[in-house]
């Protein structure tokens, strides 16, 4: 590849075919409008320049009718282009349930990724070809941007709040992975690699660093740890709402407001425990903000989660 | 520049007090987009934060917030008489009308000037090197409450203390003025005094009167 | 009502109307508080406007102003919170 | 009424000291003015994006270390967007223009038209020391938490600087809102406006109503730095998503600040050299208007990928192509104006004409990044570079050429070289269309915004880019020597060189003091040329 010119980027992701097929549909409109202006441009330019022998009588445009159909066919087609993709965009934005979860975290200038199984890797992610991926993404500082180009998706980390995004790999092989919001001085040293790999070899891979602690397992180790069993474990007397089940429940707030308990409720419980008050139960849970890290809160969400995993969602 | 009017743009007096109280109007509609994206980004933090903010709100001294908004609401008044005196020709109405407007103005400077200070030294302040000292509950909310509160009052009060200029600026040179320039004066000065005190019709409930 | 009666009426309904908002508060009506507080604070700043800034007199041009400053304050609030609260 | 039976006096003759021009209240000067400060800036911000295109020149990078890079991409875009863009054909052409083109003998407030040049100049003071002390390095778009809490650069000397020249913007928004309905000539009608004056009026009015969203961002941002106020700070609660609602309120808006003038200028050069109306008057000036208002509803498309929520996402997106129907229909008409006219090619309309070409293809690619599913893989890339680019030096710089060759014989009454005005005008074209078209392919092949190193295969589309910037600086550097050369030895320029119709041609080349020696009384709409059918 190394003479030859690029164009286009490979698709290598579930998602690469569709958005190449409407990049080439608003290619198609723009310069089959862009050529037609350019064509009218010219020609006027040259036929009608001053001095020349065209003929100049009769009215100067075509009747308006003619005008707003021409008009309006531009428009139809142009929304019908933000129709699809406002359709391809609704369609991803909900990750497939048995989608490998993986735990990424964003921070001045590295990206770090944690498997289900516990491995952990620093700018570099394998993952199975055919099989969904969801990355949940949070950051450690500043707003970062995961980016594969190869496989059409990007989603910002933003500090504060957890973001996913979700792909299919299609190809085996090491594709880009960039930060796309600027993040300071090595905003471009933030780089990466996504490697896909065939799901044989995958398990193999994952099998051969096994030897991380499963990330609910770790999570169910600062459960304790941090005393929040003191409260929240079955055999405590102290009244606090159970978590046995939780993830993906309804639960009625004491401001009489129902949220789903999804990632974003178990995080905001766990650094700002006085945003969601359960209905029933006084505000005395302590913020664990200064206790623990980002990566810890992401060991502490899997254990909950894992807690509903029996439950089907 | 003709005598009769400021900008030679104009022909008569009274065409350009319409262009000046039109572009008063619109400086005025600048300023509420200001204040309103400040009120946007404190009314988006209370419904993230709601009882936090409710909390926090109880720490202000209500007292000082409603006499100093009968202070900014008396000032009105007078604004409004000294362009009534003003009209009528009888300037030394509206001399006295706009000292008093100026006056009042103080006095809301220095009730508030109190309460930040009290506040301070509560520890609720974004000073430099002051800890953030509160025990309600979510003191990391009530501390965005307070630098909100802060932020806001603040901006407004430095709005107030032009105004205040503006006025001894009308007041010093009152009497090289003609009566066309003062007319046009007093009426740019109240528009804009009296939009400083829509301001804080709305800032006082929305930061004092949260859930008391 | 002479200009000036005009004006020191005015000023005595914002003295009441301030009395009722800081009164209501005490009055727990949940999320009604609100509510309440921002409708008086609302007609307070009407009659400030239309009596004081003598809003309705004079040429249409302040009020053209006027009402171009509520619907872009009625874009910013509006679509961004609608955007948030999605 | 020829040249000849007005006062002799040109404006300038009414004074050449430095009391002249630094106390004047004629709008004309104040425009000399700002002319002097914004070439000024557009040459600093210029020098920045040359040097920057030699670093991308390689993959690796050897020109400048990564923290210097930021640093002047960071400038580059502050200094270009606020203190060239957002005020150049306003404050120029609009300032020495409006007044003429309403048959007024100055601004409504004058006094008010020189303190916001004070304000511009005062304002810059302090981004300029940003810039001296050692830069910037949070990008124009100043995105919190890294501006408010990471960055140890001058974020709040340059964050103060933009915010007290945003006050110079509504103070030119207020000047120009005023002028437009207070002091039309008698018979000049709302409809009988120039379109110039049209652009002029819409952009006061996104002025006056955006700058002040972006001056609250601004603040919050210094006070956060300075006192840690945290309102972006997750810690505290705060939500770095809110500075990006502010920031694009304003700054989405803002673009259309700055191409609104372009228009303007475009929609009085196509008429003058084809000879012809312009087409579709009325749609041209109700279009002008409604890009103006619909702007305010579209800056979500800036945040599709940060966290939004998807239907927050259609909304915005449904909503970008609408506002996308004027500016077509605009495109349309300037095209058809040039229908059965008498079509002739100097430097304004060679620059009139690129800016259509430029500005359609700029536009067209506005369609990518508005659809949903196209912008997750183009936004912060290349792509979206190329797009701005397209639309704000392709189009805004262009016309901003064109206009200042148009009007220059009425501003300094001397006639620069059509030769040399041609050849910048081409050479601009084609160095601008090098450096720009190959980051559209960048973008798509996924090239990231703000990298100043990158993997090598994207290094071939990065030497064209290089090689175009500096064919596109020798074009932007040419015309402020024959332009610069005309005010020495240029021929004297009649008062309507080019033939044009407009209340400013009907004055002498350069006016007098008050423009006018009577108010102009006018009878007819503003493009007086022949229609084809009663030309016989």
């Amino acid at each position: 590849m190394s003479w030859s010119i690029p164009f286009m980027p490979e698709q290598a992701s579930n998602f690469a075919p569709g958005v190449d097929l409407l990049f080439y549909a608003l290619l198609a409109f723009s310069f089959g409008l862009g050529l037609v202006l350019t064509f009218l441009v010219v020609r006027y330019s040259a036929r009608y320049r001053a001095g020349s022998r065209a003929d100049r009588s009769g009215r100067r445009a075509r009747s308006l009718r003619l005008e707003i159909a021409w008009t309006a066919a531009t428009v139809a087609i142009a929304f019908g282009l933000f129709a699809w993709g406002a359709v391809l965009f609704v369609d991803r934005n909900k990750a497939p349930a048995d989608a490998i979860e993986i735990a990424a975290i964003g921070k001045q200038w590295m990206w770090k990724f944690r498997h289900p199984g516990g491995q952990r890797e620093i700018n570099e992610l394998h993952v199975p070809v055919g099989q969904p991926v969801v990355v949940s993404l949070a950051s450690q500082d500043v707003i970062h941007s995961f980016f594969v180009p190869a496989f059409r998706v990007k989603q910002d980390a933003v500090p504060g709040r957890t973001t996913r995004v979700w792909f299919t790999a299609t190809k085996p092989g090491r594709y880009h992975l960039f930060c796309a919001e600027y993040c300071g001085t090595q905003h471009s040293g933030m780089r990466g690699q996504v490697i896909a790999m065939q799901p044989e070899r995958y398990a193999a891979w994952l099998e051969a660093r096994s030897g991380g602690e499963p990330l609910a397992a770790a999570g169910e180790r600062l459960f304790r740890s941090l005393g929040c069993s003191g409260c929240h474990g079955a055999e405590s007397r102290i009244p606090a709402p159970s978590l046995e089940g939780l993830y993906r429940r309804p639960v009625p707030l004491a401001s009489r407001r129902t949220v789903i308990a999804d990632e974003a409720y178990l995080r905001d419980s766990i650094l700002q425990p006085q945003k969601h008050i359960v209905a029933g139960y006084g505000a005395v849970m302590p913020s664990y903000d200064e206790l623990i890290d980002e990566d810890e809160l992401q060991m502490i969400v899997a254990y909950i989660k894992s807690l509903a995993e029996d439950r089907e969602p | 520049m003709s005598e009769r009017t400021q900008s030679e743009a104009f022909a008569a007096p009274r065409r350009e007090l319409a262009a000046d109280t039109f572009g008063m109007w619109i400086f005025l509609a600048s300023e509420a987009m200001l204040f309103g994206a400040l009120l946007l980004v404190f009314l988006a933090a209370r419904i993230a934060y709601p009882q936090a903010f409710a909390a926090a709100s109880g720490h202000l001294s209500l007292p000082l917030g409603t006499a100093n908004t009968v202070v900014l609401i008396t000032s009105s008044f007078t604004m409004a008489l000294a362009h009534v005196f003003a009209d009528a020709g009888r300037w030394r109405g509206a001399t006295a009308g706009l000292a008093a407007t100026g006056a009042l103005g103080l006095v809301f400077l220095a009730v508030k000037g109190y309460e930040y200070r009290s506040e301070y030294l509560e520890g609720l302040a974004p000073v430099l090197g002051a800890p953030f000292r509160y025990e309600g509950p979510a003191p990391a909310n009530a501390e965005l409450f307070f630098n909100l509160y802060f932020t806001m009052t603040a901006l407004h009060a430095a709005h107030l203390l032009g105004g205040i200029a503006v006025v001894g600026f009308v007041l010093a040179r009152w009497r090289r003025t003609a009566a066309a320039g003062r007319l046009r004066r007093v009426t740019a000065t109240g528009l804009y005094w009296h939009f400083v005190d829509v301001v804080w019709i709305f800032l006082f409930p929305v930061l004092y009167l949260i859930d008391r | 009502m002479s200009a000036a009666a005009r004006t020191l009426a005015t000023y005595l309904a914002l003295l009441a109307l301030l009395a009722a908002t800081v009164g209501s508060a005490f009055v727990e009506l949940g999320l009604g508080n609100a509510v309440l507080n921002v409708a008086i604070a609302a007609v307070k700043s009407v009659l400030v406007v239309v009596v004081f800034m003598r809003f309705l007199s004079g040429d249409a041009l302040p009020r053209l102003a006027a009402a171009a400053m509520l619907l872009w304050l009625a874009i910013l609030f509006g679509l961004t919170l609608a955007a948030r609260l999605a | 009424m020829s040249a000849d039976t007005y006062p002799p006096q040109s404006y300038f003759a009414a004074g050449y000291g430095p009391r002249a021009w630094f106390l004047t209240t004629d709008h004309k000067r104040v425009a000399w003015l700002y002319l002097v400060a914004l070439t000024a800036f557009f040459f600093i911000g210029g020098a920045m994006a040359v040097v920057m295109r030699l670093e991308l020149a390689t993959p690796q990078g050897d020109v400048l270390t990564a923290d210097v890079y930021n640093r002047m991409f960071s400038i580059h875009g502050i200094i270009m967007v606020w203190f060239f863009l957002v005020p150049s054909i306003p404050a120029t052409l609009g300032n020495f223009l409006l007044p003429l083109m309403l048959g007024a003998k100055d601004l409504a407030f004058p006094r008010l038209n020189l303190a916001s040049w004070y304000v511009f100049a005062f304002g810059s003071l302090f981004t300029l020391f940003a810039v001296i002390a050692g830069g910037v390095d949070t990008g124009w778009t100043f995105y919190t938490p890294l501006s408010s809490l990471y960055s140890d650069s001058y974020v709040s000397a340059a964050a103060f600087g933009v915010f007290i020249v945003g006050f110079s913007t509504i103070m030119t928004g207020i000047n120009f809102i005023v002028s437009v309905h207070k002091l039309r000539a008698p018979g000049l009608t709302w409809f009988r406006l120039p379109i110039f004056v049209w652009t002029m009026y819409a952009t006061a009015l996104v002025m006056v109503l955006a700058t002040p969203v972006l001056a609250a961002s601004l603040i919050l941002i210094v006070l956060e730095r300075v006192f840690g106020i945290g309102v972006f700070n997750p810690e505290l609660g705060g939500d770095p998503l809110l500075f990006q609602h502010l920031f694009w309120f304003y700054s989405h808006p803002a673009v259309y600040i700055m191409i609104l003038p372009g228009m303007g200028v475009v929609s009085e050069i196509l008429p003058c050299f084809a000879r012809r109306p312009l087409f579709g008057y009325r749609a041209v000036a109700l279009s002008s208007m409604a890009i103006a208002v619909f702007g305010f509803l579209v800056w979500g498309h800036h945040m599709f990928v940060s966290g939004q929520s998807a239907y927050a996402g259609v909304v915005f997106s449904f909503l970008s192509f609408l506002v996308a129907i004027p500016s077509a229909i605009k495109v349309f008409n300037w095209t058809l104006t040039l229908r059965k006219g008498h079509i002739t090619f100097d430097t304004p309309m060679l620059y009139a004409l690129g800016f259509l070409g430029l500005f359609t293809f700029g536009g067209l690619a506005g369609l990518f990044v508005a659809s949903l599913a196209v912008d997750v893989h183009l936004h912060d890339t290349y792509f979206v570079v190329a797009h701005f680019h397209y639309i704000m030096v392709g189009g805004m710089v262009t016309a901003y050429m064109g206009g200042l060759h148009f009007w220059w014989p009425k501003m300094t009454g001397r006639m620069y070289s059509e030769l040399w005005g041609r050849i910048a005008a081409v050479t601009t074209f084609i160095g601008f269309n090098l450096t720009f078209f190959p980051q559209y392919v960048l973008g798509y092949l996924g090239m990231p915004r703000r990298y100043h190193a990158y993997p090598a295969e994207f290094a071939f589309w990065h030497v064209l880019s290089s090689t175009g910037a500096v064919v596109l600086a020798i074009g932007y550097v040419m015309p402020f020597f024959y332009l610069g050369w005309s005010l020495l030895r240029g021929s004297a320029a009649p008062a309507n060189p080019w033939r044009a119709s407009g209340l400013e041609w009907q004055t002498a080349s350069p006016p007098p003091q008050h423009n006018f020696a009577r108010t102009p009384t006018v009878t007819e709409g503003p493009y007086a040329y022949p229609e084809p059918e009663d030309e016989r």
